[in-house]
């Protein structure tokens, strides 16, 4: 199948540096790679690693801040890419090699229909134009699964769906049948459900017009589902190199090894159990029939609908327990966390929280409910202000509650909150921005630890964090449980990542409860279908599938 | 937690002294508006205690003198007004009220504008949309017509040319902020702190204002050179600042009858307003590039690797 | 994109050339006239107002009498000759054979019409003021008689008839009109927001004018009006400003019939002291302050202009006598006089050119005289509540810069409005002086004469309730092609008529 | 749709009457017009007289309530200056603004939009710098003073343009030109800055990795996006241009409504300055309507 003798595509010693004030940045060091016709080669790697600067340089999509191409040759078809005019390079671009990226809602132009932009590749690639061009576009649609070609042709990119708007980019990408698809993390902002399908499609279209595919992604799971030989990238460098069952079965570099290791989606068998193992008996958190219904805007000639984001769901949880909400976007899962911190009003139901409705308090019960439940949000940068300095940020629920401690004892406090969560107390005078992805959560849970609450109810906490911080994101919740007993509600798409760290699971869809049971009877015997189906959706590595 | 992740090296902040100076020396042109605007800023500071003297004493036998020429001392040598007075001294002395009104009118505009887009954008009370009406007939209302009124009721003053020309300008603090607001509520941090118990007056306060407060200054840069526009239009229409006090743009609305004849006496003052609005909005543009991170690289010192 | 900018640049290079020579060529006897400000309406009972009185007086509409520029007396025009039956009671005779344009007669009832019309009240019409609050009855003779009555005796009623302007009797009595109909050679084709055009008149009663159309347009800018006249857009502009008034071929200067004055707050202390007023005008640097308003302005002694009946040309001005003026405060502060107390200047905005400039020159020559003088130039309306009784109840000492217009002939719309004690504008009360003014008033010929050259002199050397500044000089940008002199009655009239076009 | 156009009408309306109402008390403050209307030396007796025939003798309420009556019976009064209807005269004056403000925005965006994408396609180069340094010098200018200049040196020197007035097109340039050179200098700075951020967006990558041609990129799928912010300003500048181009209207002699306005406000013209502001604010209310549909069309995103 590989045939590394006569690679279409071959980058020796590529040396990028980013130019900024300082000393340039070296993004990309000293990176070899190839890849023939019908054959994937995966670069794995986490954020930063230069995993996408790569093959940004063999689209020439690197200008801003300034790239500099220090060194190395990329041969395409045994043509040295930087020998070629502006023109000529043109030409190669979306021809013979497409690229497809991550988010295609911003990656695909808000103002024109899909369409119109995939008839764009014809037309500049002089390969069709009108009527021609259409016809072969819905052809191309219908080709990647979009249903109704015919009218959905002229709708416009918002109109779709995340999973419909990756299918759309992927068909641009092959409009003209290119030797090489560059796929950049094109599933990782999909539910499971559609990446797998996603995946498929991609593989579909590999074998049907045998072109190369290279594929970036930090997700080891796709990363094994899909490589051939995978290239592995750490700072710049590639750390490990071959073909891919070795690599996942036989790691040789230690960074390689630290990363399958992090895996939470790995055999349950090896990993450790971070379960709960104190739960008291007594229910901290009782929610009855708690619904919510958005009201639709309504046309000039449409009557009203409502739409039911939360319908009828009821659940108990325990002090010291770690209840998994799973669903896909959509589900209602984050408007049951919303309401429960009061930051949404139910259409109907109840939650009593220490035998009280906590939609029925008044405004001095409210507060006191507040210091009891925390949320730790999604994303830690946005849920944290720019403007604050990391003292401000942990301390103001004690602005807010004045009880709680006296001001006096604030920045001793504070450097004890850090410290709980593995920061130092120095950083309670830096802003957000100065801190990665996994020190920003760290702080988020700091913040929400600094009003000792019983209950934290954590919305994707973890989800756009690398794999290897999402394990120490985990283990730093496990051991805060058990030394505060606190209880979790823990929202997340992904299911394998609350296998270990939930004892209870609950599986939403369309806004009801389809499934509820003990983690392990769950993923042992899911009952529901959809459950089942969220689990096979996890992807399976390729040398397993093919060898069935 | 075996893996140490590498603690991602703080970019460059915008906002430091060194970085921000280091910044501007790249932009030539910036550079050359900042000078210029420190200068003019330091004249209209210091200038009536300077100047103030010669800046308002009659020379009626030196009516509309030519500029360069030193026979009458060199404060004479952008030659002298209609009353004789030098214009040089008149330009410095000129600054201060110039300065003076525009800085009022646009901080005064921003407070009120800022607060009232705070409150409309956060709020969704009646007391909201009241204001964004306010705001419409404010937009719709004619300047001079406000400017008349004020002028003929309260008696033309400084304060009250400065009432009229803030509450001109005002809709566009509201609006913007209000805008930004409507976006700004929705982020998470807000919801973090709504979820924490925040009262809405904080969250406004703390939170959203500050994020607000860049994109108001950011716009009152290019606004003050506006107000010293309209100032000058004012005058020209006879409803600005009232002699015996004086602005540049007054300088040039009394010199336009002498354009054909003694074009010095519009020209010099012209030429200040020109140079200052056009300082303010070079500034505001490499202001907008060292807070744009995709743009900031141009105005980096950037050094390639060896090779 | 260099190319598009090379288009561009060529575009707007072409588009320059072939501009068709931006100068409207008028037919021969086309003549465009350019006026300072849009007249408001073309109501001919207004003619008083500058803008509507250039437009129709004479030309459109004709008066009675009509007042020499030189003699200052009343000269025949609709009516041929007048006399006084008794002392209340006025015989006009009118001219013979003149049509209305709308083909009316001009007979004893038209005129009475006319008359009966401005006074009735119905409309608002500024030309009656010129009456003050006497009472007109008018009774026709015979078909070319017209006999007035007055309820006091107006010695000057030829002079007053001079602002009444004859109408067709078809005009609607009880609203004002922008369509005027009278017997001037003119008339009035169309009124827009942006032209007047008038038409020569082919049934006119007098000598055909050489002119056959005239346009009128306005422009606020002198500078620009001035432009006009000189790239041969316009023909003639009335009133620029002394600095555009730099072509001695073009350029005109005559001596308009306003003086400029600042009128002192007699009633208010400190104004209240003869001495600091008497300062007043002796810290004035005269000779320095004429340098605004161009060579040819004469210093003013009075509030009246040479030719007016009245004037008197041996009255001298004050000096410029700073030192003496010192002495005058320290004598009166020495007295008890507070004359530190902050005094007002008033200055109103675009009163005349150089208005401001020059209410600048004076605070300073007074502050440099010792007294505290702070200006404030007004808007027109708020400046006519410092102008005119009631004054403001917390007014304070004042100073207010005024201009006064006496095209009239006759000292007697000058005196009583300024120094008798019920004069709207005046701030003496000395029931003497009163006197004085009313006997002057009733009598006639050269003891009327005589009476006002007192009154005039008494108000400069005893009274000093004002500041007489200077007699004004008026500007008008004459194009090449018109064979024409502006004069006194300029501000008030252009009579397309006396235009001649110069024959090359 | 056309719920939203409803109550966007129904907003207007009430921001219309309360500018009226605002405007109607405002310029009572102003002071009495008698004053103005007779000449210096007229008696009380004749101010009464005035008064009572233009209806200032009643109570200021009392003028309201009469006001607002006959403004139902679509009559907006007399014009104490003209002799005739304010509304008459209000109308005759607006086109003429409309039609100098229409020309002059569109211009000035399309001028603005092509200087300003050329100058981003290329930031810091010659074109941009001159480009940027140019129309912020224009905006920077008083206009007055640049119209006079132009006057002096355009008519009186070079003879090339008329002074002033109105007729021919070339009585268009001038004015056009001055009118222009703010909104110009504005929106060449915001199409830079948004043709800047659009340019650095990630759909401008895909673009270029489909391999389309640079003017492509830029004036298809960059310049697209950045229409509705440039949309935005222009909006506001055309709405402060028919709020009344006061300077150029009466520096050229151009009958427009901003000029009737300064002029009816300062003679205390009353009833024409309630008409051409309640003339002017519903254009301008019908003007940001007409954006906020442009938004949709511009951006499908957007619905209302």
């Amino acid at each position: 199948m590989s045939n590394a003798t006569n690679p279409i595509l071959k980058v020796e010693g590529l040396t990028v540096d980013f130019l900024s004030d300082d000393e340039p940045v070296r993004a990309v060091d000293d990176v070899s790679f190839h890849v023939s016709r019908g054959e994937t080669l995966v670069i794995l790697g986490e954020s930063g690693s230069g995993k996408s600067v790569s093959t940004s340089t063999v689209m020439d999509l690197i200008d801003c801040p300034p790239g500099d191409i220090v060194a190395g040759s990329c041969l395409f078809d045994g043509v040295e890419l930087s020998s070629l005019g502006a023109e000529a390079r043109r030409n190669i671009n979306g021809r013979r090699i497409a690229m497809i990226f991550q988010d295609p809602l911003a990656y695909l132009n808000p103002v024109y229909t899909v369409g119109r932009q995939i008839e764009e590749v014809y037309e500049s690639h002089g390969a069709g134009s009108g009527k021609d061009a259409r016809a072969k576009t819905i052809e191309l649609l219908r080709r990647v699964g979009i249903p109704e070609p015919e009218n959905r042709v002229d709708f416009y990119p918002h109109q779709f769906s995340g999973g419909q708007r990756q299918r759309v980019m992927i068909a641009m990408a092959i409009a003209l049948k290119p030797d090489i698809l560059i796929a950049d993390e094109p599933t990782t902002a999909l539910d499971v459900s559609v990446q797998a399908q996603i995946l498929d499609l991609l593989r579909d279209l590999q074998r049907e017009t045998g072109m190369a595919l290279i594929m970036i992604t930090h997700d080891l799971e796709v990363a094994s589902s899909m490589a051939d030989r995978i290239i592995v990238m750490n700072g710049g460098k590639v750390v490990e190199t071959g073909i891919a069952k070795e690599v996942f079965s036989n790691p040789q570099h230690a960074y390689t090894r630290r990363l399958i290791s992090a895996l939470p989606h790995g055999n349950a068998a090896e990993a450790p159990n971070k379960r709960s193992t104190t739960i008291a008996d007594k229910t901290l958190l009782k929610v009855e029939h708690l619904t919510k219904h958005y009201v639709l805007a309504s046309g000039a000639f449409s009557s009203k609908r409502t739409f039911k984001a939360v319908d009828d769901i009821s659940f108990e949880i325990r002090r010291g327990e770690t209840l998994g909400i799973v669903g896909e976007s959509g589900s209602g899962k984050s408007s049951v966390a919303r309401m429960l911190l009061g930051l949404n009003e139910p259409s109907s139901g109840k939650a009593v929280f220490a035998g009280e409705n906590i939609f029925e308090m008044n405004e001095k019960r409210l507060m006191a409910f507040r210091r009891k439940v925390q949320m730790v949000f999604q994303d830690p940068y946005g849920s944290m202000n720019p403007r604050m300095r990391v003292y401000s940020i942990i301390s103001e629920p004690w602005v807010i509650h004045r009880d709680i401690l006296p001001k006096n004892r604030w920045k001793a406090r504070v450097a004890e909150l850090l410290d709980l969560v593995g920061l130092l107390p120095e950083h309670a005078d830096r802003y957000p921005h100065q801190f990665s992805g996994g020190q920003r959560q760290r702080i988020a849970i700091a913040r929400a630890l600094a009003s000792e609450p019983e209950l934290v109810v954590c919305d994707e906490a973890v989800s756009a964090l690398d794999v290897s911080i999402q394990a120490q994101m985990i283990d730093l919740l496990a051991e805060l449980r058990t030394r505060f007993s606190l209880s979790y509600i823990f929202i997340t798409h992904d299911l394998p990542i609350v296998r270990h760290f939930a004892d209870r699971i609950m599986v939403m869809k369309d806004g009801k409860i389809i499934e509820e049971g003990q983690t392990s009877a769950l993923f042992g015997a899911p009952r529901h279908e959809y459950t089942q189906s969220l689990l096979q959706a996890v992807p399976k590595p390729k040398w397993l599938t093919q060898a069935q | 937690m075996t893996i140490i992740t590498p603690d991602i090296k703080p970019a460059a902040v915008p906002g430091s002294g060194s970085v921000l100076l280091a910044y501007l020396k790249r932009d030539k042109l910036a550079l050359a508006a900042a000078i210029f605007l420190t200068i003019v800023v330091l004249a209209a500071v210091l200038g009536p205690w300077l100047v103030g003297d010669a800046a308002s004493r009659l020379g009626l036998r030196q009516r509309n003198l030519a500029p360069f020429s030193l026979a009458s001392g060199w404060i004479y040598i952008l030659g002298a007004d209609t009353l004789g007075r030098p214009i040089l001294a008149r330009l410095i002395v000129g600054a201060q009220n110039t300065f003076g009104i525009a800085a009022a009118a646009v901080f005064a505009s921003m407070l009120v504008g800022g607060t009232l887009g705070l409150i409309a954008g956060y709020s969704e009370r009646w007391y909201s949309h009241l204001i964004l009406r306010l705001a419409d007939v404010v937009m719709s209302f004619p300047s001079l017509l406000l400017a008349l009124t004020v002028l003929y009721t309260l008696g033309p003053s400084i304060t009250n040319l400065v009432i009229v020309l803030a509450v001109t300008r005002m809709p566009i603090y509201l609006r913007t902020a209000r805008a930004e607001v409507l976006e700004l509520r929705e982020r998470m941090f807000v919801s973090a702190a709504r979820a924490m118990g925040a009262k809405p007056a904080r969250i406004i306060i703390r939170h959203i204002a500050p994020l607000v407060l860049p994109t108001l200054v950011t716009i009152s840069a290019i606004d003050f050179a506006t107000v010293i526009l309209s100032e000058s239009a004012l005058s020209f229409l006879g409803l600005g600042i009232q002699p015996p006090d004086f602005t540049w743009g007054a300088m040039v609305a009394n010199g336009r009858g002498y354009l054909a004849t003694a074009w010095w006496i519009a020209f010099w003052p012209g030429l200040a307003i020109m140079l200052t609005t056009l300082s303010l909005n070079i500034l505001s543009n490499w202001a907008r590039t060292v807070a744009d991170p995709q743009q900031r690289w141009r105005l980096q010192t950037l050094r390639k690797a060896a090779r | 994109m260099n190319r598009s900018v090379h288009t561009i640049a060529a575009v707007v290079l072409m588009t320059a050339a072939a501009v068709p020579s931006a100068v409207a060529q008028e037919a021969a006897q086309e003549i465009r006239i350019v006026l300072p400000e849009q007249p408001a309406n073309l109501e001919p009972c207004g003619t008083i107002i500058t803008n509507v009185g250039q437009i129709l007086s004479q030309n459109v509409v004709e008066s009675l009498t009509v007042i020499d520029p030189v003699s200052g007396q009343p000269q025949p025009k609709l009516a041929t000759e007048w006399t006084s039956v008794d002392p209340t009671t006025w015989r006009i005779k009118l001219r013979e054979g003149v049509k209305f344009q709308d083909g009316t007669e001009l007979n004893a009832d038209a005129v009475v019409f006319s008359i009966n019309r401005m006074i009735s009240g119905k409309l608002t019409c500024s030309n009656i003021a010129k009456f003050g609050d006497a009472k007109l009855t008018l009774t026709p003779v015979d078909d070319l008689t017209v006999e007035i009555k007055s309820d006091r005796p107006e010695p000057i009623m030829p002079t007053l008839l001079s602002v009444v302007m004859i109408v067709s009797p078809k005009t609607p009595v009880d609203q004002a009109v922008n369509d005027p109909v009278g017997t001037g050679p003119f008339t009035l084709a169309t009124f827009s927001p942006q032209t007047v055009v008038l038409d020569a008149f082919d049934g006119y009663w007098g000598k055909k004018p050489e002119i056959t159309k005239a346009t009128y347009v306005w422009r606020p800018e002198s500078s620009i009006r001035a432009a006009m006249v000189e790239t041969g857009e316009a023909d003639l502009t009335p009133s620029i400003a002394i600095q555009d008034a730099s072509n001695p071929e073009t350029d005109f200067a005559y001596l308009n019939s306003e003086t400029t004055a600042i009128r002192i707050d007699a009633a208010v202390p400190p104004l209240d002291d003869l001495r600091v007023r008497k300062a007043l005008n002796l810290a004035i640097d005269w000779e320095g302050l004429a340098q605004l308003f161009g060579d040819d302005v004469k210093r003013a002694s009075q509030m009246v202009v040479s030719g007016i009946n009245g004037h008197d040309d041996a009255l001298e001005p004050w000096p410029y006598e700073p030192e003496e003026a010192k002495k005058l405060i320290e004598e009166a502060r020495t007295a008890g006089v507070a004359v530190d107390t902050e005094i007002k200047l008033i200055g109103r905005n675009g009163i005349y050119p150089n208005g401001a400039e020059a209410m600048e020159a004076m605070m300073t020559m007074w502050q440099d005289a010792g007294l505290n003088v702070k200006l404030t130039m007004l808007d027109v309306a708020d400046w006519l509540r410092y102008l005119q009784k009631p004054f403001p109840a917390e007014r304070g000492p004042n100073l207010l810069q005024m201009m006064h217009d006496n095209n009239k002939g006759d000292a007697a719309f000058t005196i009583p409005i300024f120094y008798r004690s019920s004069g709207s504008y005046s701030t003496v009360a000395d029931p003497a002086f009163d006197k004085e003014i009313d006997e002057a008033l009733a009598a006639t010929d050269e003891a009327r004469t005589n009476s006002f050259k007192a009154i005039f002199g008494k108000a400069r050397k005893e009274v000093v309730a004002d500041i007489p500044m200077f007699h004004m000089i008026g500007y008008t940008r004459v194009g090449t092609r018109l064979e024409w002199k502006p004069d006194i009655t300029t501000n008030s009239e252009i009579p397309l008529a006396n235009i001649a076009i110069k024959k090359d | 749709m056309i719920t939203y156009l409803g109550r966007r009408a129904f907003h207007s309306i009430l921001s219309v009457i309360g500018l009226l109402t605002l405007v109607f008390f405002l310029t009572r403050l102003t002071g009495d017009p008698s004053a103005l209307y007779l000449p210096l030396d007229s008696t009380a007796e004749a101010r009464a007289a005035f008064a009572r025939l233009n209806g200032l003798d009643q109570p200021i309420y009392w003028q309201f309530l009469e006001y607002l009556r006959d403004l139902l019976q679509l009559d907006f009064g007399e014009s104490l200056r003209q002799n005739r209807s304010a509304m008459q005269v209000a109308l005759e004056a607006f086109p003429e603004t409309l039609k100098l403000a229409a020309v002059a925005i569109t211009l000035s965006t399309a001028l603005a939009i092509l200087v300003g994408s050329l100058a981003a396609a290329r930031p810091g180069s010659m074109f941009d710098r001159i480009a940027s340094l140019i129309s912020l010098a224009g905006a920077s200018a008083p206009d007055f003073w640049v119209a006079i200049v132009g006057i002096l040196v355009f008519a009186v020197g070079l003879g090339l343009l008329p002074t002033s007035g109105t007729g021919t097109w070339a009585h268009w340039i001038m004015p056009t030109f001055v009118l222009m050179l703010r909104p110009f200098g504005l929106l060449v700075q915001v199409v830079r800055g948004t043709m800047l951020s659009a340019l650095a967006s990630p759909y401008i990558k895909t673009a270029r990795a489909k391999g389309l041609p640079r003017q492509k990129i830029i004036f298809g799928h960059a310049l697209r996006n950045s229409l509705l912010p440039v949309v935005t300003v222009a909006g506001d500048l055309a709405t402060s241009l028919v709020n009344g181009a006061v300077v150029v209207e009466s520096i050229f002699g151009w009958p427009g409504i901003g000029k009737l306005m300064i002029d009816s406000i300062i003679q205390r013209d009353f009833a024409v300055v309630q008409s051409t502001i309640l003339v002017t604010a519903t254009a301008i209310f019908i003007l940001n309507i007409a954006i906020d549909l442009l938004y949709a069309v511009l951006d499908p995103r957007i619905r209302y």
